[in-house]
C-alpha cells in the first residue's frame, strides 16, 4: 500500500476545508476566496493525480481491489447493525477523483475570470463552489452506500445553490427549486434502497462486505436484489438526468456558466454513473435492472439528442447533449451488467460494457467542460445572449475560442481520433455485445447509432451557428477575446480531449477501470481488458457509426454551415409540428408543472380543505354542538316555578322507571 | 281500630292530591296549602305507623315526629306567607307564573 | 273510612276549587278531617295539636295572606 | 442531588419574582435570562457528569407528596439515556427563545414568566418518574402556554388559545384516567404491594396485565398522547396554535411541547401497556403513515409561513410515531421481548425536530417582525434586504427537509431504517414525504426569500435581523450540524437506555 | 364553663347564641360592630371546631340518639363555618346601605346553624329539622332586599321548592318509619338489611328511596331537581348565593352521605346506578347549560350543580366497595367517601371565594356580565388572580385544591370500576373527565376577558380590609390545600371513618 494513500482523505477534505475557510473570511475580500478556492482544489487535483499516477506508474499491477480504507462512527443501531463515515480507495475511485478534481480545478481557475464582474458576492460563489467540489469527492470516496448517500445529498443542496446563484432572478430560483425536487424524488428511491440494503444485508453497506460474492448471493436469493438495484437506479435517474427525469438539468442553464460546466462535466451527473458503476457487483447479478439501466440510457441518448435539435440556446444544447451521453454511459454500464448476469458467477468475463461506460465519463467530462467553458467564453465576450440566433460569424474574433470549441465538437461527434470516438463506439459495441444474449439490445444499440448521428449534426449545428457563417449579433457589441485566466483552462481541456483517448487507450488498453467486476469473479484476470483502440477498429460496426458521425457533420454543414443560419431550412422546420414539439421539449416542462400544480398543490389545497372543513370542521362541530345543547338546556328554565316542581315530579317518575327498568337490564 | 292499610293508601292519596295542587295550581297561596297537604300526608303516616310499632318508646317516637312535622310546617307557611307579601308588595300578583324575569 | 273518604273529597274540591278564600275553608274542612282520623286511631295529643295549630293558627294566617294578597276578597 | 429540582424550581422561581416585578424590560430580560440560563448551565453539566455507560436512571430524587394508606404520591425524579436529550432540548431551547425575545416590550414581565413557567413544566414532565408527577407538570404547561397565546399572540388568539387548551386538557384528562387504572390495576394485580403511581414500578409487571383491560387503557392513553403529538387527525389544534402564538410560544410549543406526547408514549404507554400497544399496531402505523403525508402535503398549500411549519410538525412528528409504530410491532407477546430500536429512533427524531423546528419558528418569527407579514405570497427576494436571516432560514429548511450533514438527516434515516426492519416494503408510503418536504420547502424559499420583490411589501425600512435574533438560530444550526455530523454521541445513549428500560417486560415473564 | 366549651354541641351553640345576640343588638349597635360580632361569633366556633378535630374536645360524642358530634360533623361544620366566614366578610361592604342588617347577620349565622346541624345528626328528623332550618333561613336572607323584585321572586322560587322538597322528604321519611319503626340512622341501616327485593315491603322502600332521593337532591341542586338553583343564586345578594352554592348544598351533601352511606346502605344495589346516573346527568347538565351564561354568577351556578355531580360519584362507587371484601374494599370504602368529603370542600372554599368576587365586583343582584370582566387585570390585580385561582381550581388545574380533590374523586370511580359488576363506574369517571374538557370552555372565558388588553369599562374596584381578608383566606386555602393535601386529606379520611363508623 501506498502511504500516501492515507492522506487520500484530503482529496475530499481540502475544498471543503476552503469552503469552511471561505465562510469565514469577510465578504469585503472576495479577492481572498478566489485563491482559497483554487488552492482547495487544487490540492486536491494534485493529490488525486499523484496517487493516480503513482498507482499507475508504481506498483499498478500489484494494487489490491481495496486500496485503502478508514472509517469513524455515525449511527450504531445495535451490536450488528451500524453505519460509519469512511474513505475507501479503489481503481475506480482514484481514475473518478483524478478527473473530476482535475477538471473542476479548470472550471474553477475560470470561474476567476468568468465572475470578476460578481463582486463581493463571489465569496459565495466561491465558497459554494468548493464545498460542491468536495462533496462530490467525498460521494466518490465514500466506503459504504449511507455515507454515499449524504454526499450524494450535499451534492443536490450544492446544485441548488449554484443554479440559484442569482436568486434574485424568479427563474433562477425556481429552475434551482426544481432540480433539487427533481432529483429529489429519484433521491427517494435512492434512500430506498439503500434503506433496504442496510436491512437485508446483514445490516451493513460497506461496500466491502456487500461485495463479497457471498453476500451478494445471499441478496440474490432473498430477491431483493432487483428491487434494490432498481431502486438505487431511480437515484441514478434523478442525478444523471435520465428519462424522464431529465429536464431539470435543461433548466439548471439559469446558473452561471462555469457551474453549468461544472454540473454537466465535472460533478453531479456523473454521480448517477458512479453509482451504478459503483454497484456494478450488484446490477450483474440483477439481469432485469441491468437491461432496464441500458434501456433508459439509450433511450435518453437518442431522444435528448432530438432536443437537442429544436433549440437555439447555445447553453441549452450542451445540456441536451448531457443528458444524451448520459445515456450512452448507462447504455454501455446496463448492458455489460446484463452480459455479466447471464455469465455464471465465478467465471464471468465481459468487461467492455463496464470500462465503456467509464472510459466515456472521463472523455465526456472533459469535452463538455471544455464546450461549456467555451460557450461561456462565447457569451462573455458577446455580453450574455445564450441564442445562438444572435451569433454567428465569432471564428474570427474567438479564435482560440473557437478552435477548441471545434475540439470539443469533434470528441462529442464521436469523430476519430478525438476522445469521444473512442468511447462512444465502445459503449455501442457494448450495446451490440448484448444482442447474443437478448434481443432488446439490438433495439438499444439501433438507439444509439440513431443517438450518434443526431449528436454529430446537432453539435455542429452549434457550432456553425456560432462561429461561421456572418455576424448576427447587434453591431454595437464589442467582441472580444476572453481573458487568459479563461482562455488557459480551454486549451488545456482542448488538448486533454485529443489526446485523452489514445493516451489511456494506447497506454493503458484502460486497464485500470476494468478491475472492478473481479471481485465476483476471481478466477478471472483482472485485467481482463477490453482491446483496446486495435480491436475497435476491427469491428465493422465502428465504421458504421463512424460513418453516422460524418454524415451527421456533413447534414449540419448542409443546413448551417453555409452561413445561412436564418435560412428557409430553418424557418420552415421551426413551423413543422414536429420541430415545435421539439422546441416545446416534447411538452416535459408543461408536463412537469402540471404534475407539479395538480398533483403537488392541487392535492395540497384539496387537502388544506379537507383540513379546514373536515377535520377541524368536526372539531369546531364538536365545539358548536355544545354551545348548541346549552343554548336547548338553557332555555329549558324557563322562570316559571311550577314547571320547576314539575321537573322534581317528572324525575321521581323516571328515577322510579329507572329502579325498574336497571335490574331488568342486569346492572 | 282502622286498618293501616286503608290509612295508608288515604296519606297516599293525599299526597298525590297535594303534588298535583303544587302542579295544578297558579296561585302560590294555594301551592303552599297544597304542600301542606303533602306535610299532612306524611303527618298521618307517622301517627298510624305509631300503632303498629313494637315497642312503647318507638310508637311514642312516631306520634312526637308528627308533632315536629307540625311545627315546622307552621313555620314554614308562616315564612312562606311573609314572602308572598313582599312578592306581592314587590309585583303585584301571587301568581306563580307571572313573576319569571329569572330565566335562561 | 268516611272520614278519610270526605277528607280526600274536600281536598280534591279544594285543590280545584276556583275561589282562593272557598278553598281555604276547604283546606280547614281537610284538616279537621284529618285531626278527626287522629282521634279515631288514638292519637288524641296529636289530634288536639293539629285542630290548634292547623285549623287555629294556620288556616287564619292563610287568609290573612289572601286578605293581603287580593285585589278586591271574593270578587276573583 | 438536587441537580434536577433545581432545574425545575428554578424557572419557577424565575415566574415568581418576574410576576412580582414591574414591567421594565431591561431588569425582566435580565432576570428570565438569568432563571433560564442557569437551568441550561446545569443540564450541560447533566450532559458531562452523566455515566454513559449506566442505562439506568441517574440524579434520581424521591420525597414522599402525599401518603394515605390507599393513596400515595411521591415526587420522584430521575434522567436516563431517554430523558437525557430532552431535557438539554428543554434548557436550551428555553433559554434561547428567553435571548429571541429580547425585545418582547408588552406586558414583558408576565410573558418572560410564563415563558419560565412552561419550561418549568415541560422539564418536570421529562424527569419525572411518577405518573402522577407526570401529569401534573404536563398539566401545568398549558395555563402559561394559554397565557402566551391568549395575551401576545395574533388575530385569532382567543379562538386559537381556547382551542389549545380545550383540546389539550380533555385529552390529558383522558390519560389521567388511564393512569388511575393502572395505579388501581396494579394494586388487584398484586394485593400485598403498595399502591404506586411509579412508572417503573408499573412498567416492571406490566404485560401481566389482562389483556382486554390493557387494550382499552391504551387506547386512553394513546389518544391523550396523540392529541399532544399531535397525530391526524387530531391535530388541528396545532396549526392554529402555532399560528397565532407569539414566536417565543410557538417555539415552545413545537420544540418541547408536541415533544411530551411522543416522550408520554415511549415512557408510559408502550412500555406500561405492552400488549394492548400490540394490539393497536395497526392503527398506529395507519395514523402514523398518513400524519407524515397528510402533514406534509397540507403544508404545501399553506400561504402562511408559521402555518407551514406548523403542519410540517405534524408530518414530522408523524416520523416519530411511525419508529414507534415499528418497535411495538417487533414486539412478541410471548416472551416479552421488543426492538426498542424504534424507540431510540423515535426519541432521537424528536431531539432532532425540537432542534430544528426552533430554527423554523423563529425565522418565520424574524420575517414576521421586519416585514411585518408571514403571507408568502406577499413576501419576496428577502434574502437582498435580510442577508443573515435568509442564511438562517435556508439552513433551517434544509435541516428540516432532511439535509445530510444536519441531524435531521440522520434521525429520519433512522426512522426509516427502523420502518424497513419492521414493515418491510411498505416504507415506500412514508418515504414519499422526502419529496413532498423537499417541494414545500424549497418552494417557501422560492417565494419568500428569493426572487423579486412581490411589491405588495414596503420593503424600504426593512433591515436585517437583530443579533438576539439570529444568535439563538445560529447556535441551535451548529447544535443541529454538530450532531448531525457525529449523531451517536445523543443516539448511543439513548438506545442503550431504552433498551434496558423495556427490558423489564421480558423479566417480568419470566 | 369549661364543661361547656368541653362539650361537642358548643360550636352549634355559639352559633345559634351569635344569631340571637345579633339579631337583638341591631337596634342598639352600629352595623359594624354586627359585623365584628358575626366574625369573632364564628371565629370562636371556628377555635372550637379545631380542638374537637384535634381530639382537645373528646369526640365523638353523641346527644341522645339525635345527634353526634364526631370527625365526620365536625369537618363539615368546618367546611360550613369558612363558608360562612368567606360570606361574612365582603358582606359587611355589600350590604352597606340597607336596612336590617341585624337580621341579616342573625339569618345568615342561623343558616349556618342548621347546616351544621344537619352535618351531626343522626336521626332523619333531625335533620329534616336542621335541612328546614336551613331552608327557611336561607329563603328568608334571599329576601332579604324586599324592595327588589328579583330577589323576592328568587326567594319565592326558592321558597316553594324547598316546601315542595320537604313535603317529599317527609313522606319519605314517614314511609321509612312505617318500615322500621325508627329513624335512627344506625338503626335504620340494620333493620333494613331485612328487605330483600322478594320481600313484600319492597316497594314501599323503593317509594321513600325514590321520595328521599327528590327530596334530598333539591338540596344539592342535582339535576333533575336543579332547575330553581341558577334563578336563586343568580336573585339572591351574591353573598348569599354564594352561601348558598357552598354551605347549603355542601350540607344537602352531608345529609345524602348520612341518608344512603348509613342509613340505606341496605339498598345500595338500587341507588347505586341511579346516583350513578344522575351524577352523570347532573354534571352534564350543568356544565353544559354553563356554557352559554352571560352572567358570571348564573354560570358560577350552573358550575356548581355541576361540581355536585362531581360529588355525587362518591355514592356509587361507596356502594361499589361496600361489597367488595378485603382490604381493598375496605381501603375503597374510606377513599371513596373521604374523596367525596374532600371534593366537597375543596369546591366550598374556592365556589365561595369565586362568589364573592362578584360580590366585590357588583353590589347589584343580577351581578356582572362577563363581559365586566374585561380587563379586570389592569385595575385590580388581588381580585382578577384570585379570582382566576378559583376558576381553575373548579377546573382542576394542579397544584390547586380543585385538581387534587377532583383527582381523587375521579380515581375512585376508576378504581370502584375494577369491582365485579361496577364496571360502569369507569363511565362516571370518563363522564367527569368529559365534563371537566367543558367546563374549560366557561371557566376560561371569564379568565379571558379579566386577562385582555382591552380597558375595563368599569372603574378600579376599591375592596375593603374585610373584603381582601375573604379573598386571602380562599385563595391562601385553594393554593395551599393545593400544594400540600396531605394533612387535608387525612382529616377527610377521618371523617369518612367516622361515617362509616355510625354504620
Amino acid at each position: 500500500m501506498d502511504p500516501l494513500l492515507q492522506y487520500s482523505s484530503l482529496i475530499a477534505l481540502s475544498p471543503i476545508i476552503a469552503f469552511a475557510l471561505i465562510s469565514m473570511v469577510p465578504s469585503s475580500r472576495p479577492r481572498l476566496t478566489e485563491w482559497i478556492a483554487v488552492i482547495g482544489v487544487a490540492v486536491s487535483a494534485a493529490l488525486s493525480l499523484l496517487i493516480l499516477a503513482i498507482e499507475f506508474f508504481g506498483n499498478g499491477s500489484g494494487i489490491s481491489p481495496v486500496a485503502y480504507q478508514q472509517q469513524i462512527p455515525f449511527l450504531r443501531f445495535s451490536a450488528g447493525a451500524a453505519v460509519t463515515l469512511g474513505i475507501y480507495v479503489d481503481w475506480l475511485t482514484v481514475v473518478m477523483t483524478a478527473v473530476v478534481s482535475s477538471v473542476s480545478l479548470l472550471i474553477v481557475i475560470y470561474s476567476v475570470g468568468y465572475m470578476h464582474a460578481e463582486g463581493a458576492r463571489r465569496k459565495r460563489y466561491f465558497g459554494v463552489i468548493s464545498m460542491f467540489v468536495g462533496v462530490m469527492l467525498g460521494l466518490i470516496m465514500a466506503n459504504n452506500l449511507f455515507e454515499l448517500y449524504i454526499f450524494w445529498e450535499l451534492v443536490g443542496l450544492g446544485s441548488y445553490l449554484l443554479i440559484g446563484f442569482w436568486y434574485e432572478k424568479p427563474s433562477a430560483a425556481k429552475a434551482a427549486k426544481k432540480a433539487f425536487v427533481v432529483t429529489r424524488f429519484g433521491d427517494m428511491f435512492l434512500l430506498f434502497g439503500i434503506v433496504l440494503l442496510l436491512s437485508v444485508a446483514d445490516h451493513t453497506v460497506m461496500y466491502q462486505a456487500l461485495f463479497q460474492p457471498s453476500s451478494v448471493t445471499a441478496l440474490k436469493s432473498s430477491g431483493f436484489l432487483t428491487l434494490a438495484t432498481l431502486a438505487m437506479f431511480g437515484g441514478a435517474m434523478g442525478k444523471s438526468a435520465q428519462f424522464p427525469l431529465q429536464d431539470w438539468l435543461v433548466d439548471a442553464m439559469e446558473g452561471p456558466t462555469p457551474v453549468s460546466a461544472m454540473i454537466h462535466g465535472a460533478t453531479m451527473v456523473n454521480a448517477g454513473v458512479y453509482l451504478v458503476a459503483r454497484m456494478y457487483p450488484l446490477y450483474s447479478q440483477a439481469p432485469i435492472s441491468a437491461l432496464f439501466v441500458s434501456f433508459i440510457g439509450a433511450f435518453t441518448a437518442m431522444f435528448a439528442a432530438t432536443m437537442a435539435l429544436g433549440t437555439f440556446d447555445i447553453k441549452r444544447v450542451l445540456a441536451f447533449s448531457t443528458i444524451s451521453q448520459l445515456g450512452y454511459m448507462f447504455m454501455a454500464l446496463g448492458a455489460g451488467a446484463y452480459v455479466l448476469s447471464r455469465q455464471p458467477i465465478g467465471a464471468a468475463s465481459y468487461s467492455l460494457g463496464y470500462s465503456a461506460g467509464i472510459f466515456h465519463l472521463m472523455n465526456q467530462a472533459i469535452f463538455k467542460a471544455l464546450l461549456f467553458l467555451a460557450a461561456g467564453s462565447v457569451m462573455h465576450s458577446l455580453g450574455g445572449t445564450q441564442d445562438m440566433r444572435e451569433m454567428g460569424g465569432l471564428r474570427s474574433k474567438l479564435r482560440i475560442t473557437s478552435v477548441t470549441m471545434l475540439f470539443g465538437s469533434l470528441s462529442l461527434a464521436g469523430i476519430i481520433p478525438f476522445s469521444g470516438f473512442f468511447s462512444k463506439d465502445a459503449a455501442l459495441e457494448a450495446a451490440l455485445g448484448g444482442t447474443a444474449y437478448s434481443p432488446v439490445f439490438l433495439l438499444i444499440w439501433l438507439f444509439g447509432i440513431v443517438g450518434a448521428l443526431l449528436t454529430a449534426v446537432y453539435i455542429f449545428r452549434l457550432w456553425f451557428m456560432t462561429f461561421a457563417g456572418k455576424p448576427r449579433y447587434p453591431p454595437e457589441v464589442h467582441v472580444h477575446e476572453s481573458p487568459p485566466v479563461m482562455v488557459l483552462p480551454l486549451i488545456v481541456l482542448a488538448v486533454l480531449t485529443l489526446v485523452a483517448g489514445v493516451a489511456v487507450l494506447g497506454v493503458a488498453g484502460f486497464a485500470m477501470a476494468v478491475h472492478y467486476p473481479a471481485v465476483l469473479s476471481p478466477h478471472v484476470s483482472p485485467y481482463a481488458q477490453f482491446n483496446g483502440a486495435l480491436g475497435l477498429l476491427g469491428d465493422p460496426a465502428t465504421y458504421l457509426s463512424l460513418f453516422l458521425a460524418f454524415a451527421g457533420v456533413g447534414i449540419s454543414y448542409s443546413v448551417w454551415g453555409r452561413g445561412r443560419s436564418g435560412s428557409k431550412a430553418v424557418s420552415g422546420a421551426i413551423t413543422s409540428r414536429v420541430y415545435s414539439v421539439l422546441v416545446e421539449r416534447y411538452y416535459f416542462p408543461q408536463m412537469y408543472d402540471k404534475l407539479g400544480i395538480w398533483i403537488g398543490y392541487g392535492v395540497a389545497r384539496g387537502l388544506d380543505f379537507f383540513d379546514s372543513k373536515v377535520v377541524d370542521g368536526i372539531v369546531n362541530g364538536v365545539g358548536r354542538f355544545f354551545i348548541f345543547s346549552s343554548e336547548n338546556i338553557r332555555r329549558s328554565e324557563t322562570g316559571y316555578v311550577q314547571q320547576y316542581a314539575g321537573a322534581i315530579v317528572l324525575g321521581i317518575v323516571v328515577i322510579a322507571v329507572l329502579l325498574i327498568l336497571l335490574p331488568m337490564m342486569g346492572v | 281500630m282502622i286498618p293501616v292499610l286503608d290509612v295508608t293508601i288515604f296519606s297516599a292519596a293525599l299526597f298525590s292530591v297535594g303534588v298535583f295542587g303544587v302542579l295544578y295550581r297558579r296561585n302560590a297561596i294555594m301551592v303552599l296549602l297544597s304542600i301542606e297537604l303533602m306535610l299532612n300526608a306524611a303527618n298521618i303516616n307517622f301517627v298510624v305507623f305509631s300503632g303498629t310499632a313494637p315497642t312503647s318508646a318507638a310508637s311514642a317516637d312516631g306520634q312526637v315526629y308528627a308533632l315536629i312535622s307540625i311545627a315546622i310546617a307552621a313555620a314554614e307557611i308562616a315564612v312562606g306567607l311573609a314572602i308572598l307579601l313582599v312578592l306581592w308588595k314587590t309585583s303585584d300578583t301571587v301568581e306563580v307564573n307571572e313573576v319569571a324575569t329569572l330565566r335562561w | 273510612m268516611i272520614v278519610a273518604a270526605g277528607s280526600l273529597l274536600l281536598s280534591l274540591i279544594m285543590v280545584l276549587s276556583r275561589e282562593i278564600v272557598h278553598s281555604a275553608l276547604y283546606f280547614a274542612g281537610v284538616l279537621i278531617g284529618i285531626s278527626l282520623l287522629y282521634f279515631l286511631m288514638g292519637a288524641f295529643y296529636v289530634g288536639i295539636i293539629q285542630i290548634l295549630i292547623y285549623v287555629g293558627a294556620v288556616v287564619v294566617l292563610i287568609l290573612f295572606g289572601i286578605m293581603l294578597t287580593r285585589r278586591s276578597i271574593l270578587l276573583g | 442531588m438536587l441537580l434536577i429540582s433545581l432545574m425545575i424550581l428554578l424557572p419557577v422561581v424565575g415566574f415568581a419574582l418576574l410576576l412580582a416585578m414591574r414591567s421594565d424590560l431591561a431588569r425582566n430580560r435580565l432576570t428570565a435570562a438569568l432563571f433560564s440560563g442557569v437551568p441550561l448551565a446545569l443540564s450541560a453539566y447533566m450532559l458531562i457528569a452523566f455515566n454513559y455507560g449506566n442505562p439506568g436512571y441517574q440524579f434520581t430524587e424521591h420525597y414522599t407528596w402525599i401518603s394515605t394508606s390507599y393513596f400515595t404520591i411521591s415526587y420522584a425524579v430521575g434522567v436516563d439515556g431517554i430523558a437525557l436529550p430532552m431535557v438539554f432540548l428543554t434548557s436550551l431551547v428555553s433559554f434561547l427563545v428567553v435571548i429571541f425575545s429580547w425585545d418582547v416590550k408588552h406586558r414583558c414581565n408576565q410573558y418572560f414568566g410564563m415563558l419560565l413557567l412552561v419550561e418549568a413544566g415541560v422539564m418536570g414532565v421529562f424527569t419525572t418518574t411518577n405518573y402522577f408527577i407526570f401529569y401534573i407538570f404536563w398539566e401545568i404547561v398549558l395555563v402559561p402556554m394559554y397565557f402566551i397565546i391568549l395575551i401576545w399572540g395574533s388575530q385569532r388568539r382567543v379562538y386559537s388559545a381556547t382551542k389549545f387548551f380545550i383540546y389539550t386538557h380533555a385529552s390529558s384528562l383522558v390519560m389521567l384516567l388511564s393512569f388511575f387504572a393502572l395505579y388501581f390495576e396494579y394494586h388487584s394485580l398484586f394485593p400485598s404491594r403498595p399502591f404506586t403511581f411509579s412508572i417503573t414500578k408499573i412498567s416492571q409487571v406490566s404485560p401481566l396485565f389482562p389483556a382486554l383491560f390493557q387494550e382499552i387503557v391504551f387506547l386512553g392513553l394513546f389518544f391523550g398522547f396523540i392529541v399532544k403529538m399531535p397525530v391526524f387527525p387530531f391535530h388541528t389544534w396545532l396549526p392554529d396554535a402555532h399560528t397565532d402564538a407569539p414566536t417565543g410560544g410557538s417555539v415552545m410549543l413545537a420544540s418541547l411541547l408536541l415533544k411530551m406526547g411522543s416522550y408520554g408514549i415511549i415512557r408510559i404507554a408502550v412500555p406500561a401497556l405492552p400488549y394492548g400497544a400490540k394490539y393497536f399496531e395497526y392503527v398506529i402505523l395507519v395514523l402514523a403513515v398518513i400524519s407524515i403525508l397528510y402533514g406534509a402535503w397540507v403544508s404545501m398549500a399553506q400561504r402562511d409561513m408559521k402555518r407551514m411549519i406548523a403542519n410540517s410538525s405534524i408530518s414530522h412528528m408523524g416520523l416519530v410515531l411511525l419508529a414507534i409504530a415499528a418497535a411495538v410491532f417487533t414486539l412478541n407477546p410471548k416472551t416479552g421481548y421488543i426492538n426498542t430500536l424504534g424507540i431510540s429512533v423515535a426519541d432521537f427524531q424528536m431531539f432532532a425536530h425540537g432542534l430544528i423546528t426552533a430554527v423554523l419558528f423563529m425565522s418565520a418569527g424574524v420575517v414576521q417582525h421586519h416585514a411585518g407579514t408571514r403571507d408568502m405570497k406577499s413576501l419576496g427576494g428577502l434574502a437582498r434586504k435580510m442577508p443573515t436571516l435568509a442564511t438562517m432560514m435556508m439552513a433551517g429548511f434544509l435541516a428540516s427537509l432532511g439535509m445530510p450533514g444536519m441531524i435531521g438527516f440522520a434521525a429520519e434515516f433512522s426512522v426509516f431504517y427502523v420502518t424497513f426492519l419492521s414493515f418491510g416494503l411498505l416504507l415506500i408510503i412514508p418515504i414519499l414525504t422526502v419529496v413532498i418536504t423537499a417541494g414545500y420547502y424549497l418552494w417557501s424559499m422560492q417565494r419568500t426569500i428569493f426572487g423579486a420583490d412581490s411589491g405588495s411589501v414596503d420593503f424600504s425600512g426593512i433591515h436585517d435581523s437583530e443579533w438576539f435574533e439570529w444568535i439563538p438560530m445560529l447556535v441551535l444550526i451548529l447544535i443541529i450540524v454538530a450532531f448531525g455530523i457525529a449523531p451517536w454521541l445523543m443516539f448511543n445513549p439513548i438506545n442503550i437506555a431504552a433498551a434496558h428500560y423495556y427490558s423489564s417486560m421480558a423479566g417480568a415473564l419470566r | 364553663m369549661i364543661q361547656f366549651f368541653a362539650s361537642g354541641m358548643s360550636p352549634l351553640v355559639v352559633m345559634i347564641a351569635g344569631a340571637v345576640l345579633a339579631a337583638a343588638l341591631s337596634f342598639y349597635v352600629s352595623n359594624r360592630v354586627l359585623g365584628w360580632l358575626s366574625v369573632v361569633t364564628m371565629l370562636i366556633t371556628f377555635i372550637l371546631l379545631f380542638m374537637i378535630i384535634g381530639g382537645e374536645i373528646p369526640n365523638p360524642q353523641t346527644f341522645g340518639n339525635v345527634m353526634v358530634e364526631d370527625d365526620f360533623a365536625a369537618v363539615f361544620q368546618l367546611i360550613f363555618l369558612s363558608v360562612g366566614l368567606i360570606t361574612v366578610l365582603p358582606s359587611v361592604k355589600y350590604i352597606e346601605g340597607d336596612r336590617n342588617q341585624g337580621e341579616y347577620y342573625s339569618l345568615l349565622m342561623l343558616s349556618v346553624a342548621g347546616m351544621m346541624v344537619i352535618s351531626a345528626s343522626t336521626d332523619l328528623i333531625t335533620l329534616f329539622v336542621g335541612i328546614a332550618l336551613t331552608a327557611l333561613a336561607s329563603s328568608s336572607i334571599v329576601a332579604f332586599r324586599k324592595k327588589d323584585r328579583i330577589a323576592v321572586e328568587a326567594a319565592m322560587k326558592f321558597y316553594i321548592i324547598s316546601a315542595l322538597s320537604a313535603g317529599l322528604a317527609l313522606y319519605g321519611i314517614s314511609l321509612l318509619y312505617g318500615l322500621t319503626h325508627t329513624l335512627q340512622i344506625s338503626a335504620l341501616a340494620s333493620s333494613l338489611q331485612g328487605i330483600s327485593p322478594s320481600s313484600p315491603s319492597f316497594p314501599t322502600a323503593m317509594v321513600a328511596l325514590v321520595l328521599i332521593i327528590a327530596g334530598f337532591g333539591f338540596e344539592i341542586a342535582m339535576v333533575p331537581f336543579h332547575m330553581w338553583a341558577p334563578d336563586v343564586y343568580e336573585g339572591a345578594p351574591t353573598p348569599v348565593s354564594g352561601l348558598l352554592s357552598s354551605g347549603s348544598k355542601k350540607a344537602g351533601l352531608a345529609a345524602i352521605l348520612k341518608l344512603f352511606v348509613v342509613a340505606l346502605i341496605a339498598f345500595r344495589t338500587e341507588w347505586a346506578p341511579v346516583f350513578g346516573a344522575l351524577a352523570i346527568l347532573t354534571m352534564t347538565v350543568g356544565n353544559i347549560a354553563a356554557l352559554q351564561q352571560k352572567s358570571v354568577k348564573r354560570m358560577l351556578a350552573y358550575s356548581s350543580i355541576g361540581q355536585a355531580g362531581y360529588m355525587l360519584i362518591a355514592l356509587p362507587v361507596f356502594a361499589a366497595a361496600f361489597g367488595y371484601h378485603g382490604i381493598y374494599g375496605a381501603n375503597l370504602q374510606v377513599f371513596s367517601i373521604s374523596s367525596g368529603i374532600f371534593q366537597i370542600l375543596t369546591h366550598a372554599i374556592a365556589s365561595s371565594g369565586a362568589f364573592m368576587v362578584v360580590a366585590i365586583m357588583a353590589t347589584n343582584v343580577s351581578g356582572p356580565t362577563v363581559d365586566e370582566f374585561r380587563g379586570l387585570f389592569r385595575n385590580n390585580r388581588l381580585l382578577s388572580l384570585s379570582f382566576t385561582l378559583y376558576l381553575l381550581s373548579l377546573l382542576g388545574i394542579p397544584l390547586l385544591a380543585g385538581f387534587d380533590s377532583k383527582l381523587l374523586i375521579f380515581s375512585s370511580a376508576v378504581g370502584g370500576s375494577i369491582i365485579q359488576g361496577y364496571s360502569w363506574l369507569i363511565w362516571l369517571a370518563i363522564a367527569g373527565v368529559l365534563n371537566s374538557a367543558v367546563s374549560l370552555i366557561y371557566y376560561v372565558r371569564v379568565i379571558k376577558e379579566m386577562f385582555s388588553d382591552t380597558e375595563s369599562p368599569v372603574t378600579k374596584y376599591r375592596m375593603t380590609g374585610f373584603a381582601q381578608l375573604s379573598l386571602w383566606i380562599a385563595t391562601v386555602a385553594t393554593v395551599a390545600i393545593g400544594l400540600y393535601p396531605g394533612p387535608v386529606i387525612s382529616i377527610c379520611n377521618g371523617a369518612a371513618r367516622a361515617l362509616l363508623a355510625l354504620l
